[in-house]
């Protein structure tokens, strides 16, 4: 059996009187695509921003590859490998596709404030083993064409890329996608599906989170379905999709939730 | 509120080409203002006092351009002036402390005044953080003001020393000189390195620089730190320029003085700063025929500059050397 | 100190204190609200309001309740001049608009100083009496003040809460492009936000002036207890702007009373500062949004 | 653009009509310095008119002969700010652009202690006032103070007050926090404590208060007889007294710590009656009724309590210059403190302080001390310091 | 004459341009469904015909007037009313206040009984009139920033993904409102949305943006069964 790189046990988080996530557990394994599912409201933002430390839990644990990480914050859980993207595009639009990947590898970089400061040898070295790495991303993510254009000039499609590219650029461990495909035509879906898929290949565990079923399915081998901040079921996506409780949850009933 | 530069791409990306005409300008600008007391010794020794108060501003200023740069505007700056400004006087009048030694202690103490507020100030953001720092300053006068054990009151503290070496108008000017010299290779330093490209991805968005492995708080703390310990030594040389200091020096006019010379010089390039101290230091002298009117013509100034030159004086500057670039071309 | 004679007095004076602190705020927290800009020259507004009801009153002998509110209306008129030529070009622009406000301040401040001459003077006390009641005592021309800014009040929150005008100018600081699409003329809203709070502004300078004294320099202290004010309510929030004055005028006026004026002074600006740390937005204000 | 361009050019032209031309004969420069940015801009302003109506006597009379040359003398201010920097910056600019030898002003402690740190090791001769006492000392022999400081006058006063209010024991003080108040308040407690006073209440409020009631509610509650509103500038002592009154005070109200008698009745109106104070401006001396035309003849407006300060020191430095026939530094210098007696319009010259600061360069002069009767201010009497 | 004439449109962000030449017409009495991915250009139509983009090039013609550039308060005197995607209600004043500020162009009698029409069809919003918009739900919002809209009158109304961030049940029901409302005033619709299948299940026609072009325009029944627009955009 491959080893857990990423558990998260019991975790809960509530805003005033609303009780956003409770006792929320799963684990992702060494290499696996896990799929994060559920109708709008249902909790799967805040659950990426507890687990990569942009909230703090209320309850629960987070555990990275054997370490308990809960309620780092969201660098110093990128300098240990769990990075994540935003739902919507988050790229710095005023610089060039290839600096934004760049700016993506800042924690292999940037090892303390002082040698970052007076760029010290090893800090010239790291920065060009980066340098060297946005190629190779570049290249598998196909963004080569437009490294040079501003990223806020790309259409959304490849800007959804490009927040991957920047993600991975730190070599992360795990990676946590928030909604990928949100606001993609079919086809882009489809692109976005595959880079995702070559990104699981070089060895990096990845969460997605999405409502859309069909692309879910066809990425992930197990899906864990959160409904009104809790875990519903988890599964293989067939068996997900023939779930009553899931179809119930997502067809909703009179009362939607708020 | 937060101040964001826009930047083209290119512009922000080039870290070669247009490196050695910036290099060129730089040292341009050095060699002027080291050449200043020759070229004006023969006319009016007045303009060697007016030079050297630009050095002094212009470190004060490109301090605070440092956190522009994070996108913040901090009126706060009068308080750490005035932290650096008392404790190189107090030293240097109460204990005899050496001058050098003095002058160092004033920067650390004002930017270890930077690094305990730091973590509280810098939790606030856009115009929040602009009044906190209003109140900040205002509070600071108030505790000079009142503190008199300490700071003598409202009295002020006369008769600070120059250090005895550089005691004569010229030398003293070669000393704030370099100390501006050096604050700017500083600042530039700071802006060149990964930090300063954390800098700036700060600016954009807190949220996605935070998720790409910036220690964000932390840099930002430590680039105010950075700030104050640099204006502090304004302070200190101040101090012992005009060999007198009191509460009135650090009101928030004087924060002001510096929010106003990045903006009006411009907040996209470390020139802005410098080129803004030059210009709000020499209008007055401009105007001084004027007295009467000073002021007003100072806010038309303020006024036209901020709806006809919201880049500043260093837009104004690219601006015309790209009409040369085609013209030339 | 703690008796009830006095304590009847500390509210007395802190109510006075207050109102004037939330003429002067609202206007201010309002043109941020609505414009997003940070308005350095509504204290100079204070300062003309003052100075139109001396001369009103002086020169053109207007009766004083109706050179109040004439003065402040003829104020409020000129600023649309500011607003022409210098603040609409700069809206939703808040670094830019706050050093051309700025600017602004300096050009009204200092041509005042030519035009009105530096020393300081007076508005004619216009009532004089001092009513007892018991050991309290209230002067006559405290009262008159106080009811003139609690009609003002009144009648400015019922038109911001009743009116059509109002409304869109509520709704416009909420989210200015969908209120436009609602058929709201923003730029006709933002001229007459910006009377109104010029407006009122120079009312409040107006009391100022009949209360304590006129000069060029006036208006700075009024401007920046507006600043505090409006981060004790929140900045844009109306609501906000009447607690937060009251609020700053209790409490100068209890810590005065009861600490002295020294202490008093530092304390309430650390009472704001630990405000601004324990709740940055405010009490009433909303969180800047990270963008 | 092309407005603002307009109005740009008018306030040039208009700035340039306004500054003084050099005319024939030499020219004299005259430097001051005062504050002409912010809540003290009417001392700068008081400055420059006191200064220029001498200026404008001496020219009415074909210039100051000595020598046998002609002098036109004419003035240049620059603004302090009311700071060290801003002192500093417009002495430097006298000094070294302009080549004044002397300058009159400035006022208060901060600009004053900078500009001195130029204007000595550049032997150029001051006439300021600043209270503080180190603004006076055997080392400063290029400066002069013009008006007395609560050091000279406050003991004449308070033992004046002693003398007519002999049943009135409790005294209140209240200053402006500033480096004023700071400096007179230690003064007056001494003063009032050495005549047998109480001093029961004394308070320290920021400069920008305009509402002292709450203040003055907190001195209600300590019985107070004698409330003394010291260094608070004319506005402020104004509103203290207006309000004092109202908050129900029936005391003495009294201003040792310095002169503004009319601004206060200005803003106090009614609430003025039977205000005690002093000034040093005599009404009734010939030179200060004339100097008191001049000034209503040529600016109408009110007069600042600082202008015949200013304009006096302009008198005696002219004196100076006439009597040591020359406008050489050192000899207006030594020249200035043998003119004991010489006419002013405060009446005769009299230098002093070499007791308290180790040198004769302290202006004393008679206490004209006013009360307000029936909204007039009336004279009850006149005291000397020396 | 069209109600609505758009004529090679670019709508324009400062230098950056969000479409690049549209070109359609609307009828009056008709549901279009404007359809494509994030960033395809649906947004920046809809708020060039209310002018709240810059229109860099081509013009918009209501009745055959030009309304190119002009401000929005009059596009909407014109009879054009827009909801905005995401919403956007003003959440600190009452549901009773959003309305009538939709009503802005309207004298106060009528937006009293104008107001009673919008109640009727969303007798949810009459229940909670009361209380402030951003304590509604995600769908409740939904139907007042569509009331709020309808307050004016519209006789053109511009829908920005109505559907987005919806659990399915309410978007189901939003589509049902939208229809009974169009039918009942005759209005005309423009519904932008990333949700192509709903959309076009309940338009007339429909339009598919890419990249800020149009790509393909026909009825919405032949778009539902064209390969092309089940391949790309209904995941089929």
């Amino acid at each position: 059996m491959s080893r857990q790189v990423l558990v998260v046990s019991g975790l809960g988080k509530s805003f005033g009187a609303l009780q956003a996530i409770s006792d929320l557990h799963f684990h992702v394994e060494d290499g696996e695509i896990v799929g994060l599912i559920g109708p709008n409201g249902a909790g799967k933002t805040t659950a990426i921003n507890l687990i990569s430390g942009r909230l703090k839990p209320d309850t629960g644990m987070v555990r990275l590859e054997d370490k308990v990480v809960t309620g780092f914050s969201t660098n110093s859980l990128v300098q240990r490998g769990l990075v994540r993207t935003f739902q919507s595009t988050a790229v710095y639009p005023e610089r060039s596709v290839w600096s934004n990947v760049l700016r993506g590898a800042f924690a292999e970089i940037y090892k303390g404030f002082w040698p970052a400061l007076v760029n010290t040898g090893a800090q010239k070295r790291r920065r060009d083993a980066a340098i060297v790495h946005v190629e190779t991303i570049l290249d598998e993510l196909g963004l080569q064409d437009v490294r040079d254009v501003p990223a806020q000039q790309l259409p959304y499609g490849r800007q959804k890329t490009l927040g991957l590219a920047i993600a991975i650029a730190s070599r992360p461990r795990v990676i946590l996608l928030d909604e990928p495909a949100a606001g993609l035509s079919a086809e882009e879906v489809d692109r976005v599906a595959d880079v995702i898929r070559r990104i699981n290949s070089r060895g990096v565990s990845v969460v997605v989170v999405d409502h859309n079923m069909r692309f879910i399915s066809g990425l992930c081998r197990r899906v864990v379905v959160l409904h009104h901040g809790r875990e519903l079921c988890t599964g293989k996506p067939a068996e997900i999709a023939a779930n009553p409780q899931v179809i119930e949850a997502y067809l909703g009933t009179v009362n939607e939730p708020a | 509120m937060t101040a964001r530069p826009a930047m083209t791409a290119a512009a922000a990306d080039n870290r070669g080409s247009r490196f050695s005409a910036s290099h060129m300008s730089a040292v341009a600008v050095i060699v002027v203002m080291a050449a200043w007391p020759g070229a004006i010794a023969s006319s009016e020794s007045f303009l060697l006092y007016v030079g050297t108060l630009v050095v002094l501003y212009s470190v004060g200023a490109m301090s605070l351009h440092l956190v522009f740069r994070m996108g913040q505007v901090s009126f706060a700056h009068a308080a750490f002036l005035g932290i650096g400004g008392y404790t190189s006087a107090l030293l240097l009048t109460g204990s005899g402390l050496s001058w050098p030694l003095a002058f160092c202690a004033s920067g650390l103490v004002s930017g270890l005044f930077g690094l305990l507020l730091g973590p509280i100030v810098l939790r606030l953001r856009g115009v929040y953080f602009v009044l906190f720092t209003f109140i900040l300053c205002e509070f600071a006068e108030r505790v000079f003001t009142d503190w008199g054990s300490l700071t003598n009151g409202a009295g002020g503290v006369a008769g600070i020393p120059a250090p005895p070496a550089f005691s004569s108008p010229v030398s003293f000017y070669y000393l704030c000189l370099g100390v501006a010299v050096l604050c700017a290779l500083i600042c530039r330093g700071v802006l060149k390195s990964d930090v300063g490209e954390a800098i700036d991805a700060i600016r954009t968005s807190e949220s996605l620089a935070e998720s790409n492995g910036v220690p964000v708080f932390r840099i930002k703390v430590a680039i105010f730190a950075i700030s104050c310990l640099l204006v502090g030594f304004q302070g200190a040389l101040q101090a012992s320029f005009v060999h007198y200091i009191s509460p009135a020096s650090y009101t928030f006019d004087e924060s002001l003085r510096f929010v106003v010379m990045n903006v009006i010089g411009g907040m996209n390039s470390l020139w802005g700063p410098v080129l803004g101290s030059v210009f709000i230091i020499a209008l007055p002298e401009l105007l001084r025929n004027w007295v009467e009117y000073q002021w007003v013509l100072y806010g038309v100034v303020l006024v036209l500059a901020m709806r006809y030159l919201p880049g500043g004086l260093y837009e104004l500057g690219e601006r015309a050397s790209a009409l040369l670039r085609k013209g030339g071309a | 100190m703690l008796s009830l004679p006095v304590l009847a007095q500390v509210v007395v004076n802190g109510v006075n204190l207050g109102a004037i602190y939330i003429l002067m705020a609202l206007g201010f927290t309002m043109i941020f609200g609505i414009m997003r800009i940070v308005n350095f020259a509504h204290g100079a507004f204070a300062m003309l309001g003052g100075f139109a009801l001396y001369f009103l009153l002086m020169d053109a002998h207007v009766p004083f309740l109706l050179a109040l509110p004439l003065g402040a209306l003829l104020v409020g008129a000129g600023s649309l001049l500011a607003e022409r030529f210098v603040l609409r070009h700069l809206y939703h622009n808040e670094l830019q608009g706050m050093i051309a406000t700025l600017g602004l301040s300096m050009v009204m401040i200092y041509l005042a100083a030519i035009v009105f001459g530096v020393s300081q003077r007076s508005v004619p006390a216009v009532y004089s009496e001092i009513f007892f009641f018991g050991p309290l005592v209230v002067p006559m021309d405290r009262l008159v003040v106080l009811g003139i800014a609690a009609v003002t009040l009144l009648l400015f929150f019922l038109f911001m809460r009743y009116t059509k005008p109002g409304l869109a100018m509520r709704v416009a600081a909420q989210d200015l492009e969908v209120a436009e699409a609602q058929g709201i003329n923003a730029a006709a809203h933002y001229q007459a936000a910006f009377f109104i709070a010029s407006s009122l502004a120079a009312l409040a300078g107006g009391l100022i002036g009949q209360l304590y004294a006129l000069s060029p320099f006036m208006g700075a202290t009024p401007l920046m207890k507006s600043f505090i004010v409006v981060i004790l309510g929140g900045l844009g929030s109306i609501p906000g702007a009447a607690l937060g004055g009251l609020l700053l005028g209790m409490a100068e006026s209890s810590l005065t009373t009861f600490f002295g004026a020294s202490t008093a002074q530092l304390a309430s600006f650390g009472i704001v500062m630990l405000v601004l740390v324990l709740r940055p937005q405010g009490l009433f204000g909303h969180a800047e949004r990270d963008s | 653009m092309n407005k603002v361009a307009k109005l740009l050019a008018a306030l040039a032209t208009a700035a340039l009509c306004l500054s003084p031309m050099p005319l024939l004969a030499k020219d004299l420069t005259i430097g001051a310095i005062g504050t002409l940015s912010g809540g003290a801009t009417d001392w700068g302003v008081a400055t420059q008119r006191g200064v220029q109506l001498a200026i404008d006597e001496v020219n009415a009379q074909g210039g100051l002969k000595i020598g046998g040359e002609t002098y036109t003398p004419h003035l240049i201010i620059y603004d302090d700010q009311y700071t060290g920097q801003g002192g500093a910056t417009a002495a430097t600019r006298l000094v070294n652009a302009d080549h004044a030898k002397f300058i009159i002003g400035p006022i208060g402690t901060p600009p004053t202690l900078a500009a001195l740190a130029i204007t000595t090791p550049a032997k150029v001769l001051m006439l300021d006032d600043g209270f503080s006492p180190k603004i006076l000392g055997p080392k400063n022999t290029y400066n002069f103070r013009i008006s007395a400081t609560p050091q000279e006058f406050a003991p004449a006063m308070i033992g004046w007050l002693k003398k007519n209010y002999p049943k009135t024991k409790r005294v209140a003080i209240v200053d402006p926090n500033d480096s004023v108040g700071q400096q007179v308040m230690p003064i007056l407690l001494k003063g009032y404590k050495a005549d047998g006073f109480d001093v029961a209440f004394t308070e320290m409020y920021d400069r920008s208060t305009k509402d002292f009631t709450p203040l003055l509610t907190r001195m209600m509650a300590n019985k107070i007889d004698v409330l003394d509103l010291s260094s608070s500038a004319p506005a402020e002592a104004g509103l203290l007294l207006k309000q004092a009154r109202q908050v129900g005070f029936k005391g003495v109200i009294i201003q040792i710590g310095g002169p503004s008698v009319e601004e206060n009745l200005a803003v106090a109106g009614p609430l003025a009656e039977d205000f005690i104070s002093f000034d040093f401006f005599n009404p009734d001396n010939p030179l200060a009724k004339k100097f008191g035309d001049a000034y209503a003849k040529k600016y109408g407006s009110t007069m600042s309590s600082w202008c015949p300060v200013m304009y006096n020191a302009a008198k005696i430095l002219f004196e100076a210059m006439h009597r040591a026939n020359s406008i050489d530094v050192d000899a207006v210098k030594a020249e200035l403190p043998k003119m004991t007696g010489y006419e002013t319009i405060f009446g005769p010259l009299h230098w002093g302080g070499k007791e308290t600061y180790g040198i004769d360069h302290q202006l004393l002069a008679d206490i004209v001390i006013e009360q307000v009767k029936d909204g007039k201010i009336v004279r009850r009497d006149v005291v000397s310091m020396y | 004459m069209s109600l609505l004439e758009v004529e090679g449109t670019v709508a324009a962000y400062g230098s950056i341009r969000a479409t690049h030449g549209v070109s359609f017409s609307v009828e009056e009495n008709e549901i279009i469904a404007l359809v494509g991915s994030n960033g395809a250009g649906k947004s920046s139509t809809l708020k060039a015909i209310m002018g709240l983009v810059r229109l860099a090039e081509g013009s918009i013609r209501i009745d055959g007037d030009s309304v190119s550039g002009e401000r929005p308060y009059r596009v909407v005197r014109r009879g054009v009313a827009f909801s905005p995607e995401g919403r956007r209600v003003f959440a600190a004043t009452s549901v009773l206040e959003n309305l009538m500020a939709g009503a802005h162009i309207l004298p106060r009698g009528r937006a009293h009984e104008r107001l009673d029409q919008i109640f009727s069809y969303f007798p949810r919003l009459r229940e909670r009139s009361h209380q402030l918009a951003g304590n509604l739900s995600g769908g409740e919002q939904q139907m007042l920033a569509i009331g709020r809209a309808l307050m004016s009158r519209p006789r053109l109304l511009l829908l920005d993904e109505p559907s987005l961030g919806l659990a399915p049940v309410i978007v189901q029901r939003i589509g049902e409102l939208i229809c009974e409302i169009q039918a009942s005033e005759n209005l005309a619709v423009v519904l932008a949305e990333q949700n192509s299948n709903w959309a076009l299940r309940l338009a007339t026609r429909g339009l598919v943006l890419e990249v800020g072009r149009i790509r393909m325009q026909d009825s919405a029944g032949e778009l539902l069964r064209s390969d092309y627009v089940r391949r790309a955009y209904l995941g089929m």
